[in-house]
């Protein structure tokens, strides 16, 4: 059973062996240390860069016009808002040049709360990131979608974006991803062996991983939402480190007779308004789940949309749940759990939508 | 000294850039476009620059991350010049933007010439990828960018030296700078500290040179001593170019004539006389020789269409047409 | 009659002689141009920066920090966007230090469309700008407005962010600033010979503007919204560039019997809930017209917010006009009309709602 | 040589900020915090400047904008001990950030010390606009800022240099560099190709000095003349200090003690045993007198509130409280 971490680490393994994958870099990214999150050690492409989030934009574009792929790291999303006019010129350069030009990159970034990281480790992007044309931006929620995603991200002829939730990096899914060992816990131990930096530093500067032998091109189609949880009687669309409490409160909702239909969009732009839409049809309400601040969200788009297109089908309003407008996210307990969603309110969210509904 | 071929070419070049960029201005003082910017005054340093471009496609030729004064690099290097009157227009048919980007605005795969952006600077940020990439490939091809100097006080200017300047990882970059000593009404003394710009690089250990950009035959030789260098030892090399703004900044500023500025057509046909390679009869014939060509692609360009107003969607993606979402 | 840079330039002038205002700076501010849009001709504190927007929001913040009351101006918004994480930072200053510090500063920056200004002079900053924290911002859509809200900010002990619409900038209103010359043609031109800087280089050399004497305080308060043209039928909320447009597509439609109120938002943030909710409950349905791109759009957060509280009010589905989402507006007027809302689209798109009032 | 007065002083101040980080990393690892990073390593350059910082708040005193290695400067000029010990408990009381921001990432308006951010480098950026209103004000008081080697990277430390030098318009400010040699896991060698920090203030004529940051006296010196410049001559000056970095770049890193680096506390007992200024039982005793000092404030700490949830709303704006909108 990988983490997400390591589901990434062995996307780009695949990557760099099949799909021409030349450079992994940034911050730390390379030896030693192989990223702030482990998710890029051992990888034969990977490089540490200056401590220059612009300049590393900036490598990336460049190494996309010469068809060189790559992904370049953010270390942390909360560093990347010195970038968005090079994230927005990444954007438009197919657009701008009539199509001549296209730019085969992707950005990773970790985004999101969960860690207790304070005011700039907590950061989500999807906002500002929805606001940006040009881009293909995906966001995983279990390690079988993380390497899914990643092959397809390296596929793709335009630039994306790869948002990974902080809090799930270390999480573990119930899906295997082919190749890897079984999912009990020798697996996991075996897997950690073969591809896990060791911890100690003289061993790890001889370390080689031993990466798994039957990984394949389990890619998944930029643009595919996925039902995770299946109900008729309210839709709940997120994804990314929500996603997992969407799903629990799916589950206890169920044992109290509720029928909660989940969807992990997975690409946020461009995202899967037909399963979206389908859902709605059936439950007749609608809410829309992500930790980013709340104005100007995401979730607000997916609002808008729902009352363009199916105002006269909903039988409850339709509803955000997302982080509080607030300049930062509190490093106390009390404040993070204040400002960003969590289990309970979105159980309360479900059920009070479903009070509403008429 | 250039050999008299080189200097023929180099001064039917520069005429033809710079009425070329009259006929642009004079289109948008007509309401023929929107708005102008171009080179006129740098055409000595840029033709020079142009004619030792290797150009092509692919990792084996040289990467151009340009601005906005550049038109007479790319005439050297053999772009026609209808494609600049089409811009100006904002025809269907530019081929640098389809009639989307602003004048001088250029994009050219077959050249590497990646897109020509409005934002000052950011082209020394995309150069160090394709830097990055010949570094990594064995060839003499290099990556070049250039851009003006009140642009140098954005970070993006430092970044390009850090990032080519790393030990064991430097990048085969020319990285140029045209100093005219303007950034549109600021002048160049009023914001800048170091002596010369050059002076930044000397702080990264790199090679740097300072040249009249107003003189042919100097420019000539400093951008082949410079390239050189870059492809051989596969290190960066910062060049800065003393250059003339001769028509101000672009048409927000009125775009009129500046005889305070040094015209490097007038200088070059000093030297042309001196050398006997022409007579003031020939530069009259030449100049009326391209304003005749203009002229004509001129009329031909209005008469050709503007965009649809539905293609707005195209190319938001590769190869995708219409509304994607 | 002023135009808005003109109103703008009276206001910093006033600022200048009362409030304390030290440095009105950025790129071609000061003499000899006074900004690429005149607005800052004329002023004692205006001087020009190096060419560095990082540069110019950091010592914005600085003089903020030691009191100092400055305008910074970023010379179109399109070129804002490598400064958001100092956006933000200024906007999370006071949080973060709990109230310890605060920044009496104001950005400004020219915004959108209709002159024709290809992709990077065209960027709408609504949508971003108001997704960050911690900011007052402010649009006006005529001169009034523009030097009543300017005098607000500059009393702000918070930062402020002041969006000019570009295409409005030589704009008149019907309105008199107090102090100025008649709204007569004479007057102009004697408004003119005071305070616009002379064409010809030599003579400006030596000018000095002549501001008019009877310029008072009449600040607007921020957060205060306006009805400008009444109606019961359908509200219209709008700002900025597009506000004159909805202003007249209202009085287009009046004369087919068609009853619109327009509401002129002004400030974006914090907005001014009550009067659109107030009106929402007249007409029972709304259109939010701004011409950001459409993704992620500040609209979106204000239909978010009208599903909320007032779905069951609603007489049809709340609706958005606003840019299309393409990575930039194209030069060709084609391109242009085509991308952002047009008089046409705006009539059209009321006639549409009140047809679907049920 | 520092006067016996002095040099006890700074012993003191050293060994209570050791202390006083030992303790908040130890804080860390029992999960009474979660997150810790800060100067063990910079005792000897930080003491040495924070008893030479005009201190108070207004135009007429130094204004700070520091990196979060910065609490033994701190603790020089005065702070209490108990604040960061707060800050790292996200307590209510927690002076700099009422429980909301990470350890060492202190605000102190008394101090003219501007929030101490994460985001590197962005203090290069707010310390021109204090370094503006300085340079327009009648004073002797100037801005200072630091941060690290890697972080120079960023395009910020070029836009220091660049306001500070405007011809005529320089800016009294001292910008300091403390060199470890590190980026978190990233060597500097890797990434620094030029030779010394310090010339790329030359670059811009800018004054300069290297300093040995883990020697005292040294460091008092070269800080001393580095401020005398700049409170005189209204013009900036770039110091370099080598530095060590003793428990890694931060808890995220272990925090363990690194042996293979200079000791800066041990090097300064030598010229004190040496001087004859303290004795060992005297080293041993001070330790205890802090650590026990430490504790008690620890003790006391835990026991105090974390902020209410529904605080989150709180000074958004000044003055603002609740939600707002
Ligand atoms: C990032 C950015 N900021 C501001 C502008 C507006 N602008 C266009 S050209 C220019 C001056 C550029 O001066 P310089 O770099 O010396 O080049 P020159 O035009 O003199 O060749 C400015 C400020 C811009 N295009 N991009
Ligand atoms: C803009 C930004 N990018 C990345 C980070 C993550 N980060 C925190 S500390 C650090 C290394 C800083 O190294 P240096 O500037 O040498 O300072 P040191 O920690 O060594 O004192 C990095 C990359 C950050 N905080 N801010
Ligand atoms: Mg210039
Ligand atoms: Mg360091």
């Amino acid at each position: 059973m990988a983490t997400v971490a390591q589901a990434i680490r062995m996307a780009l393994h695949y990557g760099e062996t099949y799909f021409g994958l030349k450079h992994v870099f940034g911050q730390d990214v390379g030896p030693p240390l192989g990223g702030v999150f482990t998710a890029t050690q051992g990888l034969k492409t990977a490089w540490n860069s200056p401590l220059d989030e612009r300049g590393i934009i900036g490598a990336a574009i460049g190494l996309a016009f010469a068809s060189q792929r790559c992904v370049a790291e953010i270390q942390f999303c909360d560093y990347i808002f010195n970038t968005i006019d090079m994230l927005k010129l990444a954007g438009n350069t197919c657009w701008s040049s009539n199509g001549q030009w296209h730019l085969p990159m992707t950005v990773m970034t970790p985004v999101g709360s969960g860690i207790r990281g304070s005011i700039y480790h907590s950061h989500s992007f999807d906002a500002m990131a929805t606001h940006i044309p040009g881009w293909k931006i995906v966001m995983p929620s279990n390690p079988v979608d993380a390497y899914g995603l990643m092959l397809s991200c390296l596929k793709e002829q335009n630039p994306t974006l790869f948002l990974v939730p902080k809090a799930l990096l270390y999480a573990r899914g119930d899906q295997p991803i082919h190749g890897e060992p079984p999912l009990t816990k020798e697996g996991q131990a075996l897997l950690k062996k073969m591809i896990d930096k060791p911890v100690d530093e003289k061993t790890a500067q001889t370390w080689e991983p031993q990466w798994p032998e039957g990984l394949r091109d389990d890619s998944i189609k930029l643009g595919e939402g996925l039902i995770v949880h299946e109900g008729d009687q309210v839709t709940v669309v997120s994804y990314g480190r929500t996603l997992p409490l969407c799903v629990q409160a799916a589950k206890n909702l169920a044992q109290h007779g509720i029928s909660v239909e989940v969807i992990d969009l997975r690409t946020l732009w461009p995202y899967d308004w037909a399963l979206i839409s389908k859902s709605i049809l059936k439950t007749q309400c609608v809410i829309y789940v992500n930790e980013d601040t709340e104005v100007t969200n995401f979730g607000e788009h997916l609002i808008r949309r729902t009352v363009e297109e199916h105002f006269y089908d909903l039988a409850a309003p339709p509803k955000l749940i997302a982080g509080a407008f607030v300049p930062g996210i509190g490093l106390a307990d009390t404040l993070e759990m204040a400002s960003v969603p969590q289990l309970a309110t979105i159980m309360q969210g479900i059920e009070q939508l479903i009070a509403m509904k008429v | 000294m250039l050999i008299a071929e080189t200097s023929l070419t180099i001064y039917h070049l520069m005429v033809e850039a710079r009425v070329l960029e009259e006929r642009l201005i004079t289109m948008c003082k007509q309401h023929h476009g929107y708005f102008w910017i171009g080179g006129p005054g740098e055409e000595a340093f840029n033709v020079a620059l142009g004619l030792q471009i290797k150009k092509g496609q692919g990792l084996d030729y040289d990467f151009l991350h340009f601005h906005y004064r550049s038109l007479a690099i790319l005439l050297a290097m053999g772009m026609s010049p209808v494609g600049p009157i089409q811009q100006m227009k904002s025809t269907a048919s530019d081929p640098f933007s389809g009639g989307r980007n602003f004048s001088s605005h250029y994009a050219i795969p077959e050249f590497n010439l990646v897109p020509i952006t409005s934002p000052i600077e950011t082209q020394y940020l995309t150069a160090i990828g394709t830097g990055i990439a010949q570094r990594d490939h064995p060839t003499d091809a290099i990556t070049i960018v250039n851009g003006g100097d009140a642009g140098t006080a954005e970070g993006d200017f430092a970044s390009c030296l850090i990032w080519s300047a790393r030990p064991q990882q430097e990048l085969p970059i020319l990285i140029i700078v045209t100093n005219n000593g303007w950034g549109i009404s600021t002048a160049a003394h009023t914001q800048h500290g170091e002596k010369h710009i050059t002076n930044r690089g000397k702080a990264f250990g790199m090679q740097t040179a300072l040249v009249d950009g107003n003189d042919v035959e100097a420019s000539y030789a400093a951008i082949g001593k410079a390239m050189d260098y870059v492809r051989k030892e596969r290190k960066p090399f910062l060049l800065e170019a003393s250059v003339s703004r001769l028509y101000n900044h672009s048409s927000a500023s009125g775009a009129n004539f500046n005889a305070d500025e040094e015209d490097p057509i007038v200088t070059f046909e000093k030297t042309l006389l001196e050398r006997q390679l022409l007579t003031e009869t020939d530069f009259r014939s030449i100049r009326t020789q391209y304003e005749t060509q203009t002229r004509q692609i001129f009329e031909q360009v209005i008469t050709e269409s503007p965009p649809l107003g539905d293609t707005i969607y195209d190319y938001t993606y590769w190869q995708q047409t219409g509304k994607y979402w």
